[in-house]
């Protein structure tokens, strides 16, 4: 460290309340109801019979102190310097005045930035590092993520869709930002076995947790090298033992690519939460807009605003049609990688003859 | 031989459900059966019992049929010393005539306990007790009345069948001949035992499986059907009319919700496309509902008991199959033949087929065996984004293009 | 071998049709539908407008040669010499006169054979050899069975119930039988580690099948002994080694016992076929009644027939309650013994906030 | 520092949705940007990423809060060669004033690239980028003006809550009090890795779930009741004259089947006792329909991604805990302690909470931290007959005898 002064630690983040508007501080815990007035703006009515009204915007997360200075004016100007972000990463104003909600949204849309994602709409994509700052990437995060949302972009305007339509993204197999309860998730993955370099096992890895670290079991001590042997027939790519040793590269440029799982939820609300499941094992990394993943992303999206009933959340529809149909109707080949070949695949295994052709 | 008391077995005599102490007191004059109750007596004054492990006896040529016991209180029941039992091989279906079981009971007179299970849990007729030099003439005298052995130890299984088109008009499959041509068929797997472990199959001729096919057999044949429930209108309307409750009792229990029934008219209609045959509905009105014409089966894998792994329930390999009688079943028995052949070359000591998939993984046992995968195989596809992929299924080149990089970014380092 | 002679092999079973009556044989494949005459019998009627009756009689299944010349007796009275025996041991006379239908349930019924287990009634108990045949039994089969039929009998004799209820018995975890799908399974278990005999085990058993017939690898190399050893905290007491090796005892009079599980079910019927789930973690070996397995089986069978709807079978009547309110009704205690910890563990979990208190 | 032209990035800053690449662009001047933008574009050239491993950097008494990164590309962009991330602890809630969100962007603008990520996935605010001799400074300032660093590497992650109270009628329990609360009381957890992996705490105030907690966080507080749903019956009545459709929208979709609901009359009433609380009814009429009054949370453990054993979703370890903001949490307190303690002790390395209670059995789990077994813990018990009994269960009498009768049985064979 170039400076000496140490400062004080441990102090924890701010106080929430000191960043708590009045009209919030007034009426904590004391909300009675919440309305949506329209795409992007909620209404929330507390038992004292004030209003407070947010107004969502969509942000691509990655934000320069340049853009924050002018969302922070903007708070001063109509939330008496008020606002927050929400746990998918947008942009919400909080007003207590409704006159000034109209004149906000137009002020912050001329700027260019959309409001919206509320209600039975797309949220905004929940998403990682990837190229931009992350050495574990097996694809572009906020590219792959701004070319799907232009795409999808007025599903995140109106809120019109069956259900909440939760997309995520995570650029690799360490699944940072939980994709794996998404309604469409999509993940950066492998299709190559890694590349040994023994010489920097030998110098910088610690051997025994490279074998621990892998899930099935593939990686052997290589006592001649001092180093490690993968069996291939074992591996499937999933990049942890990279992240434990630099030194078994695993990027792949020609082989690298998406995979896309659809279905799951995390929400309690009626079925409970479950488990994105695999519908596309691989699309390229086609940069700078992925065209294969954004059409495949679309078409998954269409097929269920066409057939889910009002309610139904991607995985509710699938549920009811059964996953033999949801393949027929998203005409998407079912291939043996579909199933499940890992500690708990058997029961995933269909144990009736109850099924449609 | 002992004139030992027996309060307990006494008090197993009275009841209202038919009591096998009062069998085996029928048989009472043969020494064998006096030691054996003498034996459960005591077994029911320790709480344990008195047998132990069998050791290898047998009829010659064949490598199963007969479970070998011997107690550990000979010295004190020496007539059930050893105490084997044989494992007679059913007619499909359990269909006898009266002379047919008499011929068993004069053998089994003549060289056993007079004791028997109608039938064992696998499906033979099994004869209880007897002593190894009996077994030889007994096999003899049952094989030259018509009668063959079934299977035990690591070979196929006696095959069983339910009653099928003999008794039931839900029969999509023509089980007892299916089962009796396949027993015929594999003779050689069922009496000589060359695999890893058992392999046993049933055949339920509908999804009601009323021999448990899916939860007591590695290889699970459910008869089912493609086309559409036969649906009779005025028999539904006379269901109706009856006062039966068809839309609680049928229509709201349809797992699929493709029934539509009108209350009023008693129209009743089904969405064929999405009914997934589960029989309920032709169960609840069986004149009224008939299964679909152009039938086959689904053939499912994998079922077995709790050991070692935990039960496994049979799932679907083949979502539908249309049975030939004409070329004699050929595609099933090819199917089995492969299934058997990859097994057997790659299962450990007492794996059984299910185990081995699960360990080796259904890709390798699609690919192994020639079969296509298909959504009917799973609930739902799988959740984790662990999947292989087949080296022709990706770009080769890179591999090398990738090492240079890693050299390269290894020089970075 | 005493004897020289060798007899023919493989001529395989005799066939089928030679076994069939007439009637039979005449409809074969063209059955129309089926009636309850009433209990313990059913018409059969195909499209000729024939009529067959099948009498069901209820069976030990363990049967003396006196008795089944007895049924081949009434069979050739009343059956033109035919009947079967069903999937779960009961006896069945095929007849296809109408009129002898009562005189052979008159004959049968007084000689002290039950005539039921059709329809929405208790079905014979599928079970195993137990102490009279097998050296791997922890409880006795024929015992445990004739108490509980005696007991619930009058569930036998009627079709009364909400549904079909099969209840099914195993002597030991091997389970022949595979209770493992009934709504009601009572299963011999173990609760004490075996006894190693190590001199037994140098001498009688192959080291390397014993350690993997241990399903939780509790089992390894004693190389002084020449034998194994075991890991107390990992043994379950299964019995698997036993099975490979006579000489790690198992048996344990005081400790041994019986296990109930409840709610399992095969037919693809509606929800489909479903594993029984662990009820009652034991209750001892009392010879000769059971009469704490007797008071256990019959209390759960009530609490069914009481809360039930018509047509729910045990376990589609759990999973509409939920298995916490079946656990209250049935008052019975939940135990860390319930929750699953073996492979398959993880997807019994509750992963979400739904339940009831 | 390169001027190379950027054509895959120009074209991402088309499109409606908002161009991270122009935001990137807006602090291009400074070099580490333009290096970023760069780096970016080569990286979109090539199809894969360019930077390597993060080596141990950090500030002075911290072990996490920073992400050590470099660049395989160090040699063209030097402004990137280093490019650290801080992670600083947001507020619960993530609740900003215009001005502290002024302060966090002046500091960073002296000591980084100007880019941040509001949020990153586990909550923190990240700060995007700065060399190592930055990483100290700047730290200083964010402290100085009332900041503090969030978790990274093996130690307690930054715990986060929903809006709940702040914004919310359904919050069952203070998320945001709760938030700050744990997040104060374990400082040093949260900044001095000393575990055997992460271990993440997520907290909603209700159902909905909506920070994900049973998906992402290892201990996961979700807010419900205990009491019944408070229903007006006038708000009912007003949403079906409005013309909602109550029946299939609220009524039929309820999952436990327990609500009554009248078409004529428009009465409704829930079955309490059989509700299980998950908000759907709630959320589909608002006006009418409110949560419990006897609020608390449901603890569920387990949550994580993929790696290593697949993803786990938390599971209920306890029903139901009224969390007393009185005494400070101390139950919850007292139960993470003694989960830490259990998991520090037995884990392996990078083993999470999750994967030791899979591996050492639930009712290892709940004995070792003192926890009783609840029927709500599972979807269903156990169908394999494989439990376990302690050692006080068992008559231990019997070993003894059963140890002679080994012996007596050894000699008789
Ligand atoms: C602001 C936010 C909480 C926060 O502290 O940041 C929030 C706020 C609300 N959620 Fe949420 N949810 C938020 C993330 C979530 C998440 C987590 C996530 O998306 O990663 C979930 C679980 C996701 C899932 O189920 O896969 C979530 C599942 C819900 C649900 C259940 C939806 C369902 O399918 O049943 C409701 C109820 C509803 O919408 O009727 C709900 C309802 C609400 C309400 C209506 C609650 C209220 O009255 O204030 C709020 C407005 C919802 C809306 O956007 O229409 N919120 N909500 C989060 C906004 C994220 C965003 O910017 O889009
Ligand atoms: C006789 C019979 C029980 C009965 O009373 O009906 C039986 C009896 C035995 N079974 Fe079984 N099994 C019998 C049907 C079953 C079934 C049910 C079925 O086949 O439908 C099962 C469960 C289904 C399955 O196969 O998984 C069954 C699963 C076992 C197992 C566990 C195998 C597994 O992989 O789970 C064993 C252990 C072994 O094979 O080492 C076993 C082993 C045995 C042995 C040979 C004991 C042993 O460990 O050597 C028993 C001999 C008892 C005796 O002394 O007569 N028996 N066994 C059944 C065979 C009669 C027949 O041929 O018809
Ligand atoms: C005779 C037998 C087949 C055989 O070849 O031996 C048989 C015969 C019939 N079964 Fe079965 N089932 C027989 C064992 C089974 C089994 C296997 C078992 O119990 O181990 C099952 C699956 C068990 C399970 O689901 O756990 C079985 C599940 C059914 C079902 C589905 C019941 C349900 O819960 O949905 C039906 C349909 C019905 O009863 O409505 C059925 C229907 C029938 C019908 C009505 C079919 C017909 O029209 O002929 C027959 C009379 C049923 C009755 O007893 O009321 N049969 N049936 C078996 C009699 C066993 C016994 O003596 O009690
Ligand atoms: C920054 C962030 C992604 C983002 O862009 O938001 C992130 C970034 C990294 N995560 Fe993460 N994780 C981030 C939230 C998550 C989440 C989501 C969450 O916390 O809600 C998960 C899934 C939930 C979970 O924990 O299971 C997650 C699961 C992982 C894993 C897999 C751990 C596992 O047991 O499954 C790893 C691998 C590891 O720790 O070695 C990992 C490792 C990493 C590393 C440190 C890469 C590595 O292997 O060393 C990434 C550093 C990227 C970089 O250069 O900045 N990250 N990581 C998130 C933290 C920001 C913050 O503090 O707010
Ligand atoms: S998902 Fe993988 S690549 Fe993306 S940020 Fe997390 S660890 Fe890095
Ligand atoms: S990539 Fe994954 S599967 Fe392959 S060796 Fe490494 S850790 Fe194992
Ligand atoms: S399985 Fe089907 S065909 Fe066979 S007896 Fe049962 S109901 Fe009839
Ligand atoms: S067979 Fe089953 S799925 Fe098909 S219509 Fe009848 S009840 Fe429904
Ligand atoms: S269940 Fe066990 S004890 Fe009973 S017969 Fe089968 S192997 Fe023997
Ligand atoms: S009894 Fe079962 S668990 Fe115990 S050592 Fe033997 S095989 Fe393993
Ligand atoms: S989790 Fe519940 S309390 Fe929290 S914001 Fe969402 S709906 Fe409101
Ligand atoms: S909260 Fe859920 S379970 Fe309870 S009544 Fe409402 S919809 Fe039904």
């Amino acid at each position: 460290m170039t400076e000496v002064r140490k400062a004080k630690t441990d102090i924890g983040p701010p106080h929430y309340e000191k960043m708590l508007p009045q009209i919030i501080k007034d009426n904590y815990g004391k909300w009675k109801y919440h309305e949506y007035i329209k795409s992007g703006v909620l209404k929330h009515v507390p038992e004292s019979g004030d209003a407070l009204f947010s107004v969502r915007v969509g942000s691509p997360r990655l934000l320069s102190i340049a853009t924050l200075r002018d969302f922070a004016d903007i708070a001063d100007k109509y939330c008496d310097g008020h606002l927050r972000f929400t746990s998918r990463h947008n942009v919400e104003f909080l007003l207590s005045d409704e006159s000034k909600v109209e004149p906000l949204i137009d002020e912050i849309e001329a700027m260019g930035w959309p409001v919206g994602g509320t209600g039975n709409s797309l949220n905004n994509i929940i998403h990682t590092q990837g190229w931009i700052h992350c050495h574990s990437a097996a694809t572009d995060a906020s590219a792959t993520v701004k070319a799907v949302m232009d795409e999808l972009f007025d599903y995140f305007k109106n809120d019109q869709l069956p259900a909440k339509l939760k997309i995520s993204m995570a650029c690799c197999l360490n699944m940072c930002g939980a994709v794996h309860c998404s309604d469409i998730a999509f993940v950066g993955i492998h299709r190559t076995i890694p590349r040994i370099n023994d010489e920097g096992v030998a110098k910088g890895c610690e051997i025994p947790n490279v074998i621990a670290s892998c899930p099935t079991g593939a990686i052997r001590p290589n006592p001649k090298a001092k180093s490690v042997s993968i069996n291939e027939e074992k591996c499937m790519y999933c990049g942890n033992c990279y992240t434990v040793c630099p030194s078994l590269t695993i990027m792949d440029a020609q082989n690298d690519g998406v995979a896309i799982f659809v279905g799951g939820k995390v929400a309690n609300t009626r079925s409970g939460p479950a488990f994105s499941r695999l519908a596309i094992p691989w699309v390229p990394n086609n940069p700078p807009r992925w065209p294969e993943l954004v059409d495949a992303i679309k078409h998954l999206t269409e097929i269920w605003v066409k057939n889910a009933k009002p309610g139904e959340r991607y995985g509710e529809w699938i549920e009811r049609i059964g996953w033999e149909k949801f393949f027929q109707i998203a005409e998407l080949p079912f291939t043996d990688k579909h199933i499940d070949d890992f500690i708990f695949s058997v029961p995933t295994f269909r144990t009736t003859s109850n099924f449609k052709y | 031989m002992t004139d030992k008391k027996r309060p307990m077995l006494d008090e197993l005599k009275k009841g209202k459900w038919p009591s096998f102490v009062k069998e085996m007191e029928r048989m009472e004059e043969k020494p064998a059966v006096k030691d054996l109750l003498g034996l459960l007596e005591t077994s029911y004054e320790d709480k344990t019992v008195h047998w132990k492990h069998g050791g290898i006896v047998g009829v010659t040529g064949y490598g199963g049929g007969v479970i070998g016991r011997y107690s550990d209180l000979g010295h004190i029941y020496p007539n059930v010393a050893e105490f084997h039992t044989m494992r007679v091989n059913q007619p499909s279906g359990w269909f006898y005539t009266s002379d047919s079981i008499r011929t068993l009971c004069d053998i089994w007179e003549k060289h056993g306990s007079g004791l028997t299970n109608m039938h064992g849990a696998t499906g033979d007729a099994i004869l209880l007790g007897t002593t190894t030099q009996h077994l030889q003439p007994c096999f003899n005298d049952l094989s030259d009345a018509g009668w063959d052995l079934g299977g035990s130890g690591s070979n196929m299984r006696t095959p069983s069948a339910c009653a099928g088109p003999a008794r039931c008009q839900n029969a999509c499959i023509d089980t007892l001949h299916l089962c009796h041509d396949i027993t015929n068929e594999f003779q050689d797997y069922l009496h000589r035992p060359m695999w890893p472990y058992k392999f046993k199959i049933k055949i339920s001729g509908c999804a009601n499986d009323c021999v448990a096919a899916v939860a007591r057999a590695d290889f699970s044949i459910v008869g089912t059907w493609r086309d559409s429930i036969r649906v009779d209108q005025d028999a539904v309307k006379e269901y109706a009319n009856g006062g039966y409750d068809i839309f609680n009792m049928v229509v709201k229990k349809c797992p699929s919700h493709c029934i539509s029934f009108d209350k009023e008219t008693a129209d009743f209609s089904i969405d064929d496309e999405n009914c997934v045959r589960c029989m309920h509905c032709i169960n609840k009105m069986p004149k009224a509902l008939r299964i679909g014409k152009d039938t086959g089966a689904t053939i499912l894998i994998g079922g077995k008991a709790t050991i070692v792994q935990s039960a496994f329930l049979s799932w679907v390999i083949v979502p539908f199959m249309k049975l030939n009688k004409e070329d004699g079943y050929a595609e099933l028995k090819d199917l089995l033949e492969r299934i058997w052949e990859w097994w057997d070359e790659n299962a450990k000591v007492r794996e059984r087929v299910g185990e081995l998939i699960y360990r080796k993984g259904m890709r390798t046992f699609l690919k192994e065996v020639g079969l296509e995968a298909k959504a009917q195989m799973v609930k739902h596809p799988r959740a984790n984004p662990y999947f292989f992929w087949w080296p022709e299924e990706i770009n080769q080149a890179a591999s090398s293009d990738a090492s240079q990089e890693a050299a390269a970014d290894a020089e970075v380092k």
